[in-house]
C-alpha cells in the first residue's frame, strides 16, 4: 500500500486496524472498512474505475465529492455507484464498469 | 476571467465528461445557432449525463459566451430538474406505491 | 519580478517595508528577535494574542499587519506556531561569535534532532549552506506545529528561512 | 419525518446554522450524503487566519471537532448518508434518499441550504485520464483518508486552494513538482506561497498546462508559457514527469436545490458565477429558506460560519424562539465579524459581490 499515509505530521500515526478484504474484478484487495472504496483502489494502485461507453476512455475519481460521477463502479452487482462517498463493507465485490454498466440479472 | 482561460484555444477536447461530447461539436451547434445551454444540451446531450452538467457546465457557458459575445449574465443554466442525485426508478415507484398505500389507509388518496 | 505577488518571495524592498520586520541594527545587536514576514492584510491577529511581552501590535482592525516592538521583543519563539501563515522567525545573530541561531516552523516528518547536520534554504529553497540543529520544541501549546531552531554562518541569518534534512 | 429547521449540508456553513438554532431550542434536522459531517472543514488541516476571540489559529480538522461536539451537547440530529433530491413546496419539504435503497419525506418550517461548492474544471487535453483530478479532490484523499493520489503532482492554479494543497501534498510524503498560474500573479495569499516557495516548490505564472500525456493514466504534462490573450508561446512548451495534475482554478456555487425551489439567483463574478439572492439574515427570495456559506458565494469557511450563525439565529427568531430585540442584537454582532472578516483587501470582491447579492434582494 505505497499511497497510504501512515505517518503524518499534522494527522499522527494511522492508527485504523480494521482491515478487510474486497473483491476488485475478481482480486481480493485489503481496504480499511469504511473508507471509500475509491480511495482503497487507489491505496492499491488500482486508478481506471470505469470506462466510458462511447469512447471506453478509462475515468478515475475526479471531484471526490459525490458530485461528478466519474468514479461510478459496479458494486455488489449495481452499476453507477459513487465509489467516492460509498464506504467499504467487508466481502464487497466491485467491478469496473463498462460504460453505463449493467444490473445483475436477478436482484438477490 | 471567468471561462476565458479555462481551456486552449484550438484543441478538440472533450468538456462534457459524461456524455463524452467534444469542443468542435459544441461549438458545431453554437454555429447552427443553438445560443443557449439549454438548447445545446438538448441537441448534444452535453450536461444531460448522470452528474447532470455539474462538471461542464461552466465550460460550455465559456465556450458560447467566447463564439456568440453573449454576456455570462445572461446564459442561465437549464432549468434544475429532480432528482438532483441518481436515484433509481424502481426505489422511487417502491415509494410512490407504499405512500399510496399510506393515503389511502388513511382514506384521503386521491 | 522578485517580489510577492509574483513568484511568492518578498524582496528585500518588501521586507524593509513591513512593520513586523525589527530594524538591521536590533538584528545587528545580535539578541534575539521575532522577525514578522507578514506582508499582506490578512483578517488574522493569533500572533498578538500570543505574544506575552506586547511586542506585537495588530489593534481593533484585525486585517491591520503585525508590528513589532523589537525593544520588547525577548525571542521567545512563542509566536512562531501562532501565526497560521508561518511567516514568523527568530534571528539571534550573536549566538556564539561565528554563527547565528535561526528558529523556524516545521510541520514536516521525520523531525530533526539536535545536534543533526541539515541543509539550510533561502526564501526560494535553495540551499545555501549547511546548518546544525541546536533543539527541537514540541509543546502542546504549539499544537502540531514544531519549532526548529538551527545554526548558520552569521553572515546567512536573515537569508535562511527553512531545512532540508540530509 | 417532520423537523422545525432542515440543514442541507453539514459543513462549517451548515452545522453553524445547526446549532446557533439549537441554542434557542429549535429541533434541527441536518441532511449530508456524506458518511461523515463536516464538509470540507475535515480536510483542511492547516491553521485558519481570523479573530483570535474567534477560532483563529485553530486548524479546520479541530473546528470540526468542536462543532461535531456543539451538535451533541444541542440535540442536533445530523442524518449521513443522506441525499435530498428532491425540494418541494416552497422548500417545506425535501425528498431524500437514505443509504441506497430508502426513500424518505422530510417536512420542515424552515430551511437552510448550506450545499457548498464544487471545483471548478479546466479542460485540456487529456484531461479525463485517470491522474487528473480536483485540487480539493486531492485534499480530500489525502487529509481525510489517508491516500496519495500519486507521487509526483503538478497543481494548476494559484489561489489559496492551489497553494494550500500544495504544501500539504508535502507534509503527506509527495513530491509537486511545479504551481503553475495562466495569471500573471499568484492568486493566493503571499504567506501560502511563501511557505511552498523555501520548501523549493517552483511557481510558474503567466503558464497554462497544455496537454496532459500517458496512455491510460498520467505520465506526464506538457506546460506552456501564456503571452497576450492567454495565448501559449511557442517553443516554451515543455514535458514535467508527473503521474497527477491537480485543477484548482476556483468554484462555483451548488445551488441546484435553491434554484428548484425557485429562489431569485443573479450572476455574481466575484462570488464564483450564479448565486441565490438574499438578505442581510441570508433569506432568499423565498420566505422560509435561507442560504449560507459557498453556495451563496464563494467565500472562507471562517464567513461561512458567521453567515450560518446568523441564518440560525434568523430562523429562531421567526420560529418564534428569540424575540426581536435581542434577534437584533445578536445578528449585529455577527454582522460587524463578518466585516471585518471581509475588510481586507483580499476580500474587497467578495463584499463587493454580497452587496449586489442583497441590492437584488431589496429591488425583487
Amino acid at each position: 500500500m505505497g499511497l497510504r499515509i501512515k505517518y503524518h505530521p499534522i494527522l499522527g500515526e494511522d492508527l485504523r486496524k480494521d482491515v478487510v478484504s474486497i473483491e476488485v474484478d475478481g482480486r481480493a484487495i485489503p481496504a480499511y472498512e469504511g473508507e471509500p472504496i475509491a480511495a482503497a483502489l487507489i491505496a492499491s494502485d488500482i486508478k481506471t474505475l470505469r470506462k466510458t461507453k462511447r469512447i471506453g476512455e478509462p475515468r478515475s475519481l475526479f471531484c471526490a465529492k459525490g458530485v461528478c460521477t466519474d468514479c461510478v463502479m459496479t458494486v455488489n452487482g449495481t452499476p453507477n455507484i459513487k465509489t467516492c462517498i460509498t464506504p467499504v463493507e467487508k466481502g464487497m465485490k466491485i467491478e469496473k464498469q463498462e460504460g453505463l454498466g449493467k444490473w445483475r440479472e436477478e436482484p438477490k | 476571467m471567468e471561462g476565458r482561460a479555462q481551456m486552449n484555444e484550438g484543441e478538440d477536447i472533450i468538456i462534457c465528461r459524461c456524455e463524452e461530447v467534444s469542443r468542435n461539436t459544441i461549438e458545431d451547434t453554437i454555429e447552427q445557432g443553438c445560443d443557449t445551454l439549454d438548447s445545446i444540451k438538448r441537441r448534444t446531450r452535453a450536461g444531460m449525463g448522470l452528474c447532470q452538467g455539474r462538471t461542464c457546465q461552466r465550460l460550455i457557458a465559456g465556450l458560447l459566451r467566447n463564439k456568440t459575445g453573449k454576456p455570462l449574465e445572461e446564459l442561465k443554466p437549464p432549468n434544475f430538474r429532480p432528482p438532483f442525485r441518481p436515484i433509481s426508478l424502481d426505489l422511487l415507484a417502491q415509494e410512490g406505491y407504499r405512500l399510496r398505500k399510506e393515503d389511502e389507509l388513511r382514506g384521503d388518496g386521491k | 519580478m522578485r517580489t510577492l505577488r509574483f513568484n511568492g518571495v518578498l524582496s528585500e524592498e518588501e521586507l524593509m517595508e513591513l512593520p513586523g520586520f525589527p530594524s538591521l541594527d536590533v538584528i545587528e545587536k545580535g539578541k534575539p528577535v521575532a522577525v514578522i514576514e507578514c506582508a499582506e492584510k490578512i483578517p488574522c491577529n493569533p500572533c498578538e494574542a500570543s505574544c506575552s511581552q506586547g511586542a506585537i501590535t495588530i489593534g481593533e482592525d484585525i486585517n491591520n499587519l503585525p508590528s513589532l516592538d523589537a525593544y520588547k521583543c525577548t525571542g521567545c519563539g512563542l509566536c512562531i506556531a501562532a501565526c497560521p501563515g508561518l511567516a514568523i522567525f527568530v534571528v539571534r545573530k550573536a549566538y556564539t561569535e561565528s554563527d547565528a541561531l535561526i528558529s523556524i516552523p516545521y510541520e514536516f516528518l521525520p523531525l530533526p534532532e539536535a545536534g543533526e547536520q541539515v541543509e539550510a534554504l533561502d526564501r526560494e529553497g535553495k540551499k545555501i549552506c549547511l546548518a546544525k540543529v541546536a533543539q527541537v520544541r514540541n509543546s502542546k501549546k504549539y499544537d502540531r506545529t514544531p519549532v526548529v531552531s538551527f545554526t548558520v554562518p552569521k553572515e546567512k541569518c536573515m537569508e535562511v528561512r527553512h531545512i532540508r534534512l540530509l | 419525518m417532520e423537523t422545525e429547521l432542515a440543514v442541507i449540508g453539514s459543513g462549517p456553513a451548515g452545522l453553524s446554522a445547526a446549532i446557533e438554532a439549537a441554542k434557542f431550542g429549535v429541533k434541527v434536522t441536518v441532511v449530508d450524503e456524506n458518511p461523515k459531517p463536516g464538509g470540507q472543514l475535515f480536510k483542511q488541516i492547516h491553521k485558519f487566519f481570523g479573530a483570535e476571540k474567534h477560532k483563529a489559529g485553530v486548524r479546520g480538522i479541530d473546528i470540526g471537532n468542536q462543532l461535531l461536539q456543539q451538535c451533541q451537547d444541542f440535540n442536533v440530529d445530523v442524518l449521513l448518508n443522506t441525499e435530498a433530491w428532491a425540494i418541494f413546496d416552497n422548500g417545506k419539504a425535501l425528498g431524500l434518499k437514505r443509504g441506497t435503497d430508502k426513500i424518505e419525506k422530510l417536512s420542515t418550517k424552515k430551511l437552510v441550504l448550506a450545499t457548498g461548492a464544487m471545483e471548478n474544471s479546466l479542460a485540456f487535453s487529456g484531461w479525463t485520464l485517470p491522474g487528473v483530478l480536483g485540487a480539493g479532490a486531492i485534499q480530500t484523499l489525502m487529509n481525510l483518508h489517508r491516500v496519495l493520489p500519486g507521487q509526483r503532482v503538478l497543481i494548476v492554479g494559484t489561489g489559496n486552494v492551489g497553494l494550500i494543497v500544495s504544501y500539504q501534498l508535502i507534509q503527506a510524503g509527495a513530491e509537486v513538482v511545479a504551481v503553475i498560474d495562466i495569471l500573471p500573479k499568484i492568486g493566493g495569499w503571499g504567506v501560502h506561497a511563501s511557505k511552498i516557495r523555501r520548501l523549493g516548490i517552483p511557481i510558474f505564472t503567466s503558464h497554462t498546462v497544455k496537454k496532459a500525456t500517458g496512455n491510460g493514466e498520467v505520465k506526464g504534462a506538457v506546460i506552456a508559457k501564456v503571452g497576450p490573450g492567454y495565448k501559449i508561446i511557442q517553443e516554451t512548451e515543455r514535458e514535467l514527469k508527473v503521474d497527477t495534475i491537480g485543477i484548482a482554478v476556483g468554484l462555483t456555487p451548488m445551488a441546484e436545490l435553491a434554484w428548484s425551489a425557485g429562489c431569485q439567483f443573479a450572476h455574481v463574478p466575484e462570488l464564483g458565477g450564479w448565486a441565490p439572492i438574499h438578505n442581510e439574515r441570508m433569506e432568499t427570495t423565498l420566505q422560509d429558506i435561507y442560504v449560507v456559506g459557498d453556495v451563496c458565494g464563494i467565500g472562507e469557511a471562517s464567513t461561512a460560519m458567521e453567515e450560518g450563525q446568523i441564518s440560525g439565529i434568523a430562523a429562531a427568531e421567526s420560529l418564534g424562539y428569540l424575540k426581536r430585540g435581542k434577534t437584533e442584537e445578536l445578528l449585529e454582532e455577527k454582522r460587524k465579524r463578518l466585516d471585518t472578516l471581509r475588510g481586507g483587501p483580499f476580500a474587497t470582491h467578495t463584499k463587493a459581490g454580497k452587496g449586489k447579492l442583497m441590492k437584488r434582494y431589496y429591488k425583487s
